[in-house]
């Protein structure tokens, strides 16, 4: 593989396109990242020289496929620092990982009258599957709020924790506020409580150096389509002992040892979670994203980013009438920023930056109760990644500038 | 970088009606009523009617939404107060039609009032919920008075 | 899309590729087909211009891609005449589908006490969700047993089915015994008991034209990855009231409508189903596959497909000592056609065959009770493709032939 | 076409092994007894030891199986017969490693006798369950005796 961190954009070929005649400015980067050639040129040599069923075939082309599919395991193990390949389960997507824990471990282990702890700022993906669990088993679900300025509330989150708490689900990184909270501390809290921790890293794991056993945390769940890899992939690691006592959600194909008309045993974690034929094209695409990020180094992501961040908040913090959502210091925005302008809809800014090119999201960001804590229906959040420049900072928050006059303007 | 396209869409009368919306607010007499939300922004829209034999006496629309949603909203009221309920509908169809792209024949453009200028929503596909959620209120509305 | 019939193998490049320094012949198709060019690059493509996650933005890009999702969508329902392209829900796979209605619709509908009928040639996708389903609800499961010629006893399928049956889960082709069974009719006889019926149609997609309004079947599910798409994508067709009453099981991302902390509304169907970020680039391939398919005509494929095997059955029937699963008649054999070589071990046959660079599946195909009917622990099956030719079934018989002189001589 | 590599998986001792397999069938004094399943075939293949004094008095299988399977249950019983159970422990491990294709000491593979010819399995990866079959039943029931 070869990547230049100086020529980086070449790697990818939709940065160059044209949106309504203007070039592309991509800042919707929390919803997907772009792809880059070589993690596409990965894939197709795979299906072009490799392809084949896994675990299926005892013929050499079936075992190179397997070996490469079991591989990019090793792969995402390292990369999280898991201490066991075996920890890592593929999925479709951070939404099917924490779906599978809330089906096959929450039901394990939540019984009636139990605690469920999430944040304010959880994505629907770790919120919705709770709520239906709690409604399935008569639980409690509890929020963490927020405190004034906008972040998670750790003092609330340690009164809020109880020995009935069987599940802390928290997301590492808010897709719309874009600050961090501080896992490892919360993990350590919520264990001395006996509580399980789920952690959504869907936002962190493009962007900051992952080390699960450092955290401690008990599970969590990423996809690949936002760290460069293609949509479909996802994963969710958990610790050993944790997988091993959890049942199967999807039955069939591979993930079955031993089947009588009446009876199936499984094959042990992570294969049991594995139903059907995998996305092995996308797991090796996940293996090549990896790569991609490694080469460019997490670190020098991370500092890109926040250069980024550092040239983009003052300017947009000087537009008369515009609200930043989340906290006002750039060291706490991980790549997102998330605001309003003033008497303008969100919908109405995100048309008229697409006119300009520029391809911001405008919405709930799949955080409806976030929102109402904020006060607001909807949001404009722009997401920035290693690829994007200072100069395409200049240029959104001239494009505002130009949406911002055109709707004031016409108004008057 | 230009807004040319923006103007297109957003034109004097589109930002006009969001800006001073026409017939917002419950109307006294309600015989219908009906609220539609759009899952992709979060924004309700309310709109009640009033219908006298078959007959919209009065129509008015509440609720929070973007410059589009408002201003359709409020040039919908415009156009169908004092219809019939039937041809209220066929207004309706007409302007969903219209939104989507589809030709329609020009004696329905023009009944269509201010509300045809959202024509050019055809060329903003993610922005047709936005335009057409009042409408569908309505048709709504006015379905139940036939039961 | 350039495609000529002559030249397919083209489209192929990994049909050139070499297995232990022999020029692959692959006849695994049944596992997985290969992908041809023309998928990969549309693929490609749409990841270097047009790539956005979808349902979510305003803007031009997100557009782009939602309409390119959602198109696909027309397509595989104008490819299985389906009424409604609303009628089409994206997963990951046929295994993911069949869950899907057995978790979904299975828990919906079946009671204590009813039963739910399925053939003994089921994949273990479509038969441990049944059983799994059955075990929970304490519901009786039911097997069709085979003829003596080895096909769908279709009389004692009348007598299986009672008032009481609920659910019939059967596949329109075996992957063992390449038999295809008689859909309509057996839909029929079901729908007169008011049962629902469930097709599995993994090994008939590629092959043969469906058309699942003249079936009348309730639910359909396939592979993408069987027809030329990638891997990780998958349909489930299923009538439009019947999706409609059917409850989500992943939640999140935007297959929702409204969320309160405490409350959750869904959109309709097909989105209630799809949670997540699907799997966009594997729905663009599915697209292209389809397109692939359409050009080179479902008629044309049959036919090509059935001149194979009036080739290949023949030349196999006349080896000593091997035994053919299934109908002995060409025309009973979709593409597929399992057997065993007296006195050695199918994984000895496999491994032999593939010193010859001949890839064919040896085990129990996930069809373990099916195995345990016939008598056998496992088999070795060749499934061929429009891209194989009369030159390869040569070359496979000739193969076939030295491992068993390998064997026989060996061990004299 | 050429079945070299074959010749070398199956070497003649291999498939005279399989042929005619060494202690197969149940031993009549047996102190533990382990079944194991290979998924990917169906296959089951069992062993039956007797261990007194921690030295194993005697060794047999049983079931049904591959060229590679049977041939390497057979060889497995013929090397760890009479071993202690240390011993024979040890002996499972550097055949667990020679199948990986791991470099192991010139005296451990001496001690392995026929069944180091399963080395060559390392290039047939698709293949190591089955040889690896019996000898992790003998594992276990090895272990078995320890407690
Ligand atoms: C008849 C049949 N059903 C189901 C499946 C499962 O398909 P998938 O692994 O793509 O889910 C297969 C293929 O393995 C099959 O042949
Ligand atoms: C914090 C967070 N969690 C979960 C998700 C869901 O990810 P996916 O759609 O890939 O399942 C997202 C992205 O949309 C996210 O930002």
């Amino acid at each position: 593989m070869t990547i230049k961190r100086e020529t980086l954009r070449k790697d990818f070929p939709i940065l160059d396109r044209k949106v309504n005649e203007e070039p592309l400015l991509y800042l919707d980067n929390a919803a997907t990242l772009q792809t880059p050639n070589q993690v596409l040129k990965k894939i197709t040599e795979f299906y072009q020289k490799s392809h084949a069923n896994v675990h299926r075939g005892v013929y050499t082309l079936a075992q190179e496929a397997t070996q490469a599919y079991e591989q990019v395991r090793e792969q995402v193990a390292a990369f999280i620092h898991a201490a066991n390949a075996h920890e890592i389960v593929y999925t479709r997507s951070t939404t099917e990982s924490l779906n599978l824990v809330a089906s096959s471990f929450g039901e394990l282990v939540v019984q009636e009258g139990d605690e469920i702890l999430l944040t304010i700022m959880e994505h629907h993906s770790n919120l919705i599957p709770w709520q239906q669990l709690a409604k399935r088993k008569k639980a409690i679900l509890k929020y963490v709020p927020l405190t004034v300025d906008q972040t998670l509330d750790v003092h609330a989150f340690k009164q809020q924790l109880t020995e009935k708490t069987k599940i802390v689900a928290l997301a590492q990184t808010s897709n719309v506020l874009g600050v961090t909270n501080p896992v490892k501390k919360l993990v350590e809290l919520a264990h001395q409580q006996h509580a399980y921790v789920v952690v959504d890293a869907a936002q962190t794991v493009a962007h900051h150096a992952l080390d699960v056993q450092d955290l401690n945390v008990d599970f969590l769940a990423f996809s690949g389509h936002k760290m460069g890899a293609p949509t479909g992939i996802g994963v969710l690691y958990g610790k050993s002992e944790l997988l091993k006592a959890m049942p199967p959600i999807q039955f069939g194909g591979e993930m079955i040892e031993n089947v009588t008309k009446t009876t199936a045993t499984w094959q042990p974690a992570p294969w049991k979670f594995e139903a059907g034929t995998p996305n092995i094209g996308g797991v090796i695409g996940l293996g090549a994203a990896i790569d991609y990020l490694n080469h460019l180094e997490m670190s020098w992501i991370a500092a890109t980013e926040k250069k980024l961040m550092m040239h983009l908040l003052p300017e947009l913090q000087k537009i008369e009438g515009l609200t930043i959502y989340g906290p006002q210091t750039v060291e706490r925005h991980e790549g997102i920023v998330t605001f309003n302008l003033a008497h303008i809809h969100p919908h109405d800014v995100a048309t008229g930056l697409d006119m300009l090119g520029v391809e911001v999201r405008a919405g709930h960001h799949c955080a409806q109760p976030l929102m109402a804590a904020l006060g607001v229906e909807s949001t404009v959040r722009a997401s920035l990644s290693f690829y994007n420049s200072i100069a395409e900072m200049d240029r959104f928050v001239y494009a505002l500038k130009m949406v911002k006059e055109f709707f004031n303007h016409e108004s008057e | 970088m230009s807004l040319n396209k923006l103007n297109l869409l957003y034109r004097a009368v589109v930002l006009d009606h969001a800006q001073h919306p026409h017939h917002k607010g419950e109307i006294s007499q309600v015989t219908q009523k009906v609220t539609l939300h759009n899952p992709s922004c979060g924004d309700d829209i309310q709109v009640f009617i009033c219908v006298a034999q078959n007959q919209i006496s009065e129509i008015s629309f509440e609720g929070q939404g973007c410059t589009i949603s408002q201003a359709s909203a409020s040039m919908m009221t415009d156009v169908l107060q004092g219809n019939s309920v039937s041809q209220a509908l066929s207004q309706c169809e007409a302007f969903f039609a219209l939104t989507m792209g589809k030709a329609i024949a020009e004696n329905q453009k023009e009944a269509l009032g201010d509300a045809a200028v959202l024509g050019s929503l055809a060329e903003f596909p993610m922005r047709i919920k936005c335009a057409t959620l009042a409408w569908h209120a309505a048709k709504m509305a006015l379905e139940g008075t036939l039961k």
